[in-house]
């Protein structure tokens, strides 16, 4: 792994950064060598993003200074940064909706090339060549058609096209699945053998450990400390993180005496037309049930289907033991049943808006005095109060949520979903981009929620997550629910198994 | 960093009570130029600051100012209205032609307001149900009520003389000093920023303008929102059309043309964004005066026609860019 | 002392709609010739945009002033019906021209009397182009003068000519390229075509080049003139125009206004002494026309007039 | 879920040639709409089907199709420009006072266009470095360059009846049969819908429009983007302002009141968002190309003024409507 020289490539010293009285960063130093793979740690709002938007010219530093091969340079705009070789994968996916797959992956360089002429075809085929490595991408689709997790493989794509010395990735796999992480992987390491040096952003810590050379973590916009990845451990990691020791990442799990025969939810025979078809599952009263699949297995589909988020489903969904005949999600919603969005940027959050409105948007009836008039103290003390059960970090509830970090972002929309006292709650991708305490903290919430007769559904892509969180996973695989896994059936390799290969084991089980 | 605790926030709201917060609200830029501009006025003319002129300028702006609270609730909800001059007209002509055949003026003023909302669910049908842009389905209004309007009255004004003066003493009447139309016009005003800051169902205007589809996402029946709001911009503007008529005593079939740019101009003057999610009434409003207040203000001091654009046009720019320099320090 | 003559620092009004249209300036400068002879002070108001809202409050804004008296193109007749009223009421008076508010208090109304042009027109065309022949007309809806001036000949034709045809009647709003669409495609359609009237000079420009591209034989009357119509008629593209006598109009529009405000100069043999009205009553002036043509063309060149004028 | 693996992409790419891919094409919607008015058209009128005709129809709206260019590319940047009927003007006015003045018309148009560039740019900087919204900044230049044609005439149009007549024949020779007027727009519009489709230069504007903050973090310098096909809009109202003054030999300081709508109009039919990112050129001509016939085949059917602004709102509404779901079946 360690194929990196001692060669620094990138120095930055003093950094300092702050938005009016929010100070996101404080003299933060920080080194990269030429072909190391190096992680940068620290809590949500740590100032990590920041830090990167300075590095390629977005943001500009309020004093400190930043290095390049040992000379001084003053980065003003993303076009220079890319002209020094800089290459960034952004936390946010930012892609332009009405261009092609292929055009999208090609854009730096289309920005950059002297050529007159776009050469459609030829970028269609390169592009086509770079996401065959990574998945099951047409070029010519419009990035507007793709999934969430597949706009993130074009943001990668879109990276490796880039003739760079230095490549930043800013949480690249909170969307992704382990295989389509190792294939990220794989490449990042074969770039980091051609001597480019990669700033790899990641609240996953087994992703570090297992990939990384060295680990910088930073911590409320201070630079705490960098490591050997090979000299530490990830409990020294987390505890310079959080300033403190984490116990336990996961908290404990149902107990056989917790374990109730009484069911929250039950689905029978739930198809829709394309997406997903014969879905049958139960969800019983204290448990947190899981969703694992591969990107593009619909687990995403089943749940809006339910809610009545989107397509038409056929089949019968009972919510304690009745009927639950849904004409819209208004009406999911007010029969308890909600859905935590994967794209908390798109459909999830209103960013212009301020902290409260968001976590009240879900019934904004909750916080008006006879559901008419809204009371702005009662919609400020339910955001102070769910925000701070989540650790949210912000400065006042008024705040527009777009000046927020990623994963405090992320924790507004789970604020917004239990701001309604939901009976059964859809999460997909709950602790996307969210640290490792935050982490432990929402799922200890979910466990209390579970505890408290509330029904969890979890959806996500990292399969330690679904393995540490649930009692019980269903593995989707094209739209059809291919096996069930709990105890200690539950294995990274028996659920992978179970996604990948799927139909024969389905009947067999 | 800073991590508001929810004591020390408590703090900040306490403190910001009162002037603070009021220097702190969008709208407050706007207050300011249109102050300065009062205070150059003064300086400029000794007619300015008369009751008399307050009166003209207040008169002036105050029926659109009714178009322009619809037009802002829309604009919030993302969408846009170009045929709210034909629709105000339209409304005139209706009531107008509907007096002209025997109907009392009450009853037709409520046909032709009930006709406009009808225009404007329309509209609403087509930009939600069909799926195509408000800017295009309320340009062909714009030009199927402007050819209303034309075929109603055979391009003639109708002439109202007759309407009975209680129907005209909307128009044309005063309570004490204050003339009715300002009144009307102060009521729908404070009434709309009210309901549009404080109450759920317009907070839903907001979310589905802001991100439509984290609106939806939200239980939000998003269609319906837009559908309301764009029928309710047509409906104020049947309301604006009836008070002109009492107001003029007649029904234009011209009135109104190039109405929609100097409303839409308004509300982003006031802080309403042309792709959704933010504004408000008394922004709008305030955008209302300041334009109408700077048109006023060249006739009162007897300005050479062929300055007058040009000076207009620039205290306009000049406006909207010392509003947005104060708005980004503070902030 | 004449009693035709103001007190120090009388001031008369003139206020319009569409203020900055070149119609209003040799209006203007008969205002003020009439004005200067009488040592009165004059002014020149109204709104550049074409909005009756704008128009009434730049009129009640005169009357803030407490000039004499205005004289007023009223954009449309019954809204101003109650702020004339008013002004009179409070001591000022008010003539109107070119537009009327007819049931106002308003004095006296100074205008071209759009029916005698639309029948002189009418008698020219026939002249020219016979008694049965198509013919097709541009216009404005919604323009008082205008439709006057179109429905007028229209109605002519149809008493006093039947068998001249009206094949083309289309809205231009003096837009010259509105206008220069609608002649073209009404050329298409009528090949015969003979004659077309239009009642302003924008849309005539509009006409006339597309009648020149067409190289059809269409004689074109219009109603005023603007340089490049006038040009026009001296290269014989357009056959003649009827400009309104302007200056007669302003000229004559400051008399009655000023007579308006000196009604103790005259003892009518009416009641009004008893009544109380105002006794300076003249319902209608025609401030007549002239008939531009090839011949005196020169005489009507704008600029010319202009030079050493103060344009407002 | 259907994965295109590169080899059956590339079959359908080859498949797609030919009809089936000009059957894809968005415009092909809009395309079917124009010729079933064609041929509606020509059984209700022998006069449409002829050369005179389609030559009449077609300078009807060449000029104004050059302008369409500009705000089609300005609207695919995510910008608007109300502005282009007065500069438009604005152009005439000021090419014609040169002309006046001594100057030779060719130096005259030239200085004119600079001017129009040099208050796109303006406009661009506004927008750009202050970060207003186009929407107000270019309805303050529309007024101020309304005020300026004013000024610079007196309210007054500019006879130019002594143009050269080589100058003149820009507006109103004719090569052969064609008139040069539509050689110059159809220059125009191939090459610009060339451009736009295939050069790096023009895709950077589809990406700015489509997503600004993604363009800008590829590397794509968006505020140039924008400030370019800002000053490119005005640039192209002055060339077109200019041709319309060889046409019409004056020049008009009240010309082109209105035409924005117009103009956004067509590109909208067309396929332009408002929000920026999608449109094509060829479809925004075939949106004027709508407009235009639309209003010429209403003077040739001699409709009653009265019910043609009726018609012709109706007509727009169903033709946008059937686009949208021609649009829609194909996917
Ligand atoms: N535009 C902005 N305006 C105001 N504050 C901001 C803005 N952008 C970031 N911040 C603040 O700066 C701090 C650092 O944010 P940053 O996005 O760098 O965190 P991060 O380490 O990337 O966190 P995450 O892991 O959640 O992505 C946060 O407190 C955030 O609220
Ligand atoms: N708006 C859409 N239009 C067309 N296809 C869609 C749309 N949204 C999703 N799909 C397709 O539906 C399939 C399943 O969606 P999705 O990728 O969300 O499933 P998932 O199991 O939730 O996986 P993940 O969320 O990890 O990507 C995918 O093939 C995706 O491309
Ligand atoms: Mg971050
Ligand atoms: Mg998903």
């Amino acid at each position: 792994m360690n194929t990196a020289s001692s060669e620094t490539i990138l120095a930055i010293t003093d950094l300092s950064k702050s938005f009016g009285p929010i100070r996101a960063l404080r003299n933060v130093s920080f080194e990269l060598r030429r072909g190391e793979i190096h992680a940068l740690a620290g809590e949500n709002g740590a100032g990590k993003s920041t830090l990167m938007n300075i590095i390629d010219g977005i943001l500009q530093a309020d004093s400190g200074q930043m290095f390049l091969d040992g000379k001084e340079v003053r980065i003003t705009s993303p076009a220079m940064a890319q002209s020094l070789g800089i290459g960034f994968v952004h936390q946010e996916i930012a892609l332009c909706p009405d261009v092609t797959v292929a055009e999208n992956i090609f854009m730096g360089v289309t920005s950059t090339s002297r050529a007159a002429l776009m050469d459609y075809r030829g970028i269609e085929r390169r592009a086509a060549e770079i996401l065959r490595r990574l998945g099951d991408i047409n070029p010519s689709a419009l990035v507007r058609s793709l999934s969430i997790s597949q706009q993130q493989l074009v943001e990668i794509a879109k990276a490796l096209t880039l003739d760079c010395r230095v490549l930043i990735l800013d949480e690249p796999t909170a969307a992704l699945t382990e295989r389509e992480a190792k294939v990220l992987f794989d490449i990042v390491r074969a770039l980091a053998k051609q001597g480019i040096s990669i700033i790899y952003i990641s609240h996953r810590m087994v992703e570090i450990f297992e990939n990384c050379d060295r680990v910088t973590v930073l911590r409320d916009g201070r630079y705490i400390k960098t490591m050997n990845v090979a000299d530490t451990t990830p409990r020294d990691v987390v505890s310079a993180m959080v300033g403190r020791v984490i116990d336990s990442l996961y908290p404990e799990k149902q107990s056989d005496s917790e374990r109730s025969e009484e069911i929250i939810l039950e689905v029978r025979n739930l198809s829709e037309k394309t997406r997903f078809h014969d879905v049958s599952f139960q969800l019983r009263k204290g448990e947190i049930l899981g969703l694992a699949g591969l990107i593009g297995a619909g687990r995403s589909e089943i749940a809006r289907g339910i809610c009545r988020l989107e397509g038409e489903v056929t089949g019968e969904v009972q919510l304690h033991g009745k009927p639950l005949r849904l004409a819209n999600y208004g009406e999911s919603i007010d029969s308890g049943v909600v859905y935590l969005s994967e794209d908390r940027k798109g459909d999830g959050l209103f960013l212009e808006m301020s902290i409260a409105a968001n976590v009240s948007a879900l019934r904004v009836e909750q916080v008006a005095s006879r559901g008419i008039i809204i009371d702005e103290h009662r919609e400020a003390a339910l955001g102070e109060r769910l925000g701070a059960s989540l650790n949210l970090k912000y400065g006042h509830i008024g705040q527009p949520v777009s000046a927020l970090s990623g994963g405090n972002q992320q924790k507004v929309a789970i604020a917004k979903m239990l701001s309604v006292n939901p009976r059964v709650i859809f999460l997909d991708e709950p602790t996307r981009g969210v640290d490792v305490g935050a982490k432990a903290e929402i799922h200890r919430i979910l466990r209390d929620l579970a505890r408290s007769g509330v029904g969890i559904v979890v959806i996500s892509s990292e399969l330690p997550e679904l393995i540490g969180v649930c009692d019980r996973v269903l593995v989707v695989r094209e739209g059809r629910i291919t096996g069930e896994v709990s105890g200690a059936d539950m294995t990274e390799d028996r659920i992978m198994y179970l996604a990948s290969i799927g139909e024969e084991q389905r009947l067999a089980s | 960093m800073t991590t508001a605790t929810p004591e020390n926030d408590e703090g900040t709201r306490g403190t910001a009570t009162g002037l603070r917060r009021l220097l702190r609200m969008r709208e407050t830029g706007l207050v300011f130029i249109i102050l300065a501009l009062f205070i150059a006025m003064s300086f400029a003319s000794e007619y300015f600051l008369t009751w008399a002129n307050m009166r003209a300028m207040a008169m002036a702006f105050a029926v659109e100012g009714i178009v322009v609270v619809g037009m802002t609730i829309l604009l919030i909800s993302g969408g846009i209205d170009l045929s709210v001059g034909s629709v105000t007209a339209l409304a005139m002509v209706i009531a107008g032609l509907l007096f002209l055949n025997g109907v009392d003026p009450w009853s037709a003023s409520i046909l032709a307001i009930a006709a406009c909302t009808a225009i404007g669910a329309g509209m609403g049908f087509f930009v939600t149900r069909v799926g195509l842009h408000h800017f295009i389905v309320s340009l062909a209004v714009m030009v199927i009520a402007r050819g209303l309007c034309l075929l109603g009255t055979g391009g003639r004004p109708l002439g109202l003389f007759t309407l009975p003066p209680e129907f005209k003493f909307i128009g044309q009447g005063s309570i004490g000093m204050i003339p009715v139309v300002i009144v009307i016009f102060v009521v729908v005003v404070v009434a709309f920023d009210f309901m549009l800051r404080r109450t759920t169902m317009f907070r839903k205007v907001f979310y589905t303008g802001s991100n439509e589809k984290a609106a939806a996402y939200s239980g939000i029946r998003t269609k319906k929102v837009v559908f309301l709001t764009t029928t309710l911009c047509s409906a104020l503007c049947g309301v604006a059309g009836v008070i002109y008529m009492a107001r003029f005593g007649s029904a234009q079939p011209t009135f109104g043309i190039g109405m929609e740019l100097n409303v839409i101009a308004a509300a982003v003057i006031g802080g309403a964004s042309l792709s959704g999610g933010t504004g408000t009434i008394l922004g709008a409003i305030l955008g209302t005066i300041l334009l109408s207040v700077v048109s006023s203000s060249l006739a009162l001091l007897d300005v050479s026609v062929y300055w007058q654009d040009i000076i207009r046009g620039s205290i306009l720019l000049s406006a909207v860019t010392i509003d947005h320099y104060l708005n980004k320090r503070r902030g | 002392e004449s009693k035709f003559q103001c007190e120090p620092g009388e001031t008369f009004v003139m206020n319009v709609m569409v203020s900055a249209h070149p119609y209003w300036v040799p209006v203007y400068q008969g205002f003020k010739q009439a004005a200067a002879a009488m040592g009165c002070e004059t002014a020149f108001s109204g709104t550049p945009d074409y909005d009756i809202t704008k128009q009434i409050a730049s009129f009640e804004q005169d009357l803030i002033k407490k000039p004499s008296g205005i004289l007023l193109h009223p954009m449309q007749s019954d809204p101003f019906i109650e702020p004339i009223d008013r002004a009179i009421a409070d001591g000022v008076q008010v003539v109107t021209f070119a537009a009327d508010s007819p049931n106002s208090k308003r004095t006296a109304y100074i205008t071209s009397d759009n029916l005698a042009e639309a029948k002189f027109a009418a008698e020219e065309i026939v002249k020219q182009v016979g008694d049965s022949a198509e013919y097709a007309v541009l216009e404005n809806p919604g323009q008082s003068n205008h439709d006057l001036r179109v429905t007028a000949l229209i109605d002519y034709f149809e008493q006093n000519y039947p068998n001249m045809k009206l094949v083309g009647r289309q809205a231009t709003n003096q837009d010259s390229n509105a206008a220069y669409r609608a002649t073209a495609s009404i050329l298409q359609a009528n090949p015969n075509l003979k004659a077309m009237w239009i009642p302003e000079a924008g849309s005539a420009e509009g006409a006339v080049a597309a009648v020149l591209e067409a190289d059809a034989d269409v004689l074109i009357m219009h109603a005023d003139v603007t340089p490049t119509t006038l040009e026009h008629i001296k290269a014989g593209n357009i056959h003649m125009s009827l400009n309104p006598n302007q200056g007669v109009q302003g000229f004559m529009g400051f008399i009655a206004t000023f007579l308006a405000t000196r009604p103790e100069m005259f003892d009518p043999f009416n009641d009004y002494k008893v009544s109380g009205y105002n006794p300076m009553q003249i319902p209608f002036i025609d401030n007549g026309f002239a008939v531009i043509t090839k011949e005196n063309a020169d005489s009507f060149d704008l600029n010319t007039y202009m030079e050493g004028r103060d344009p407002s």
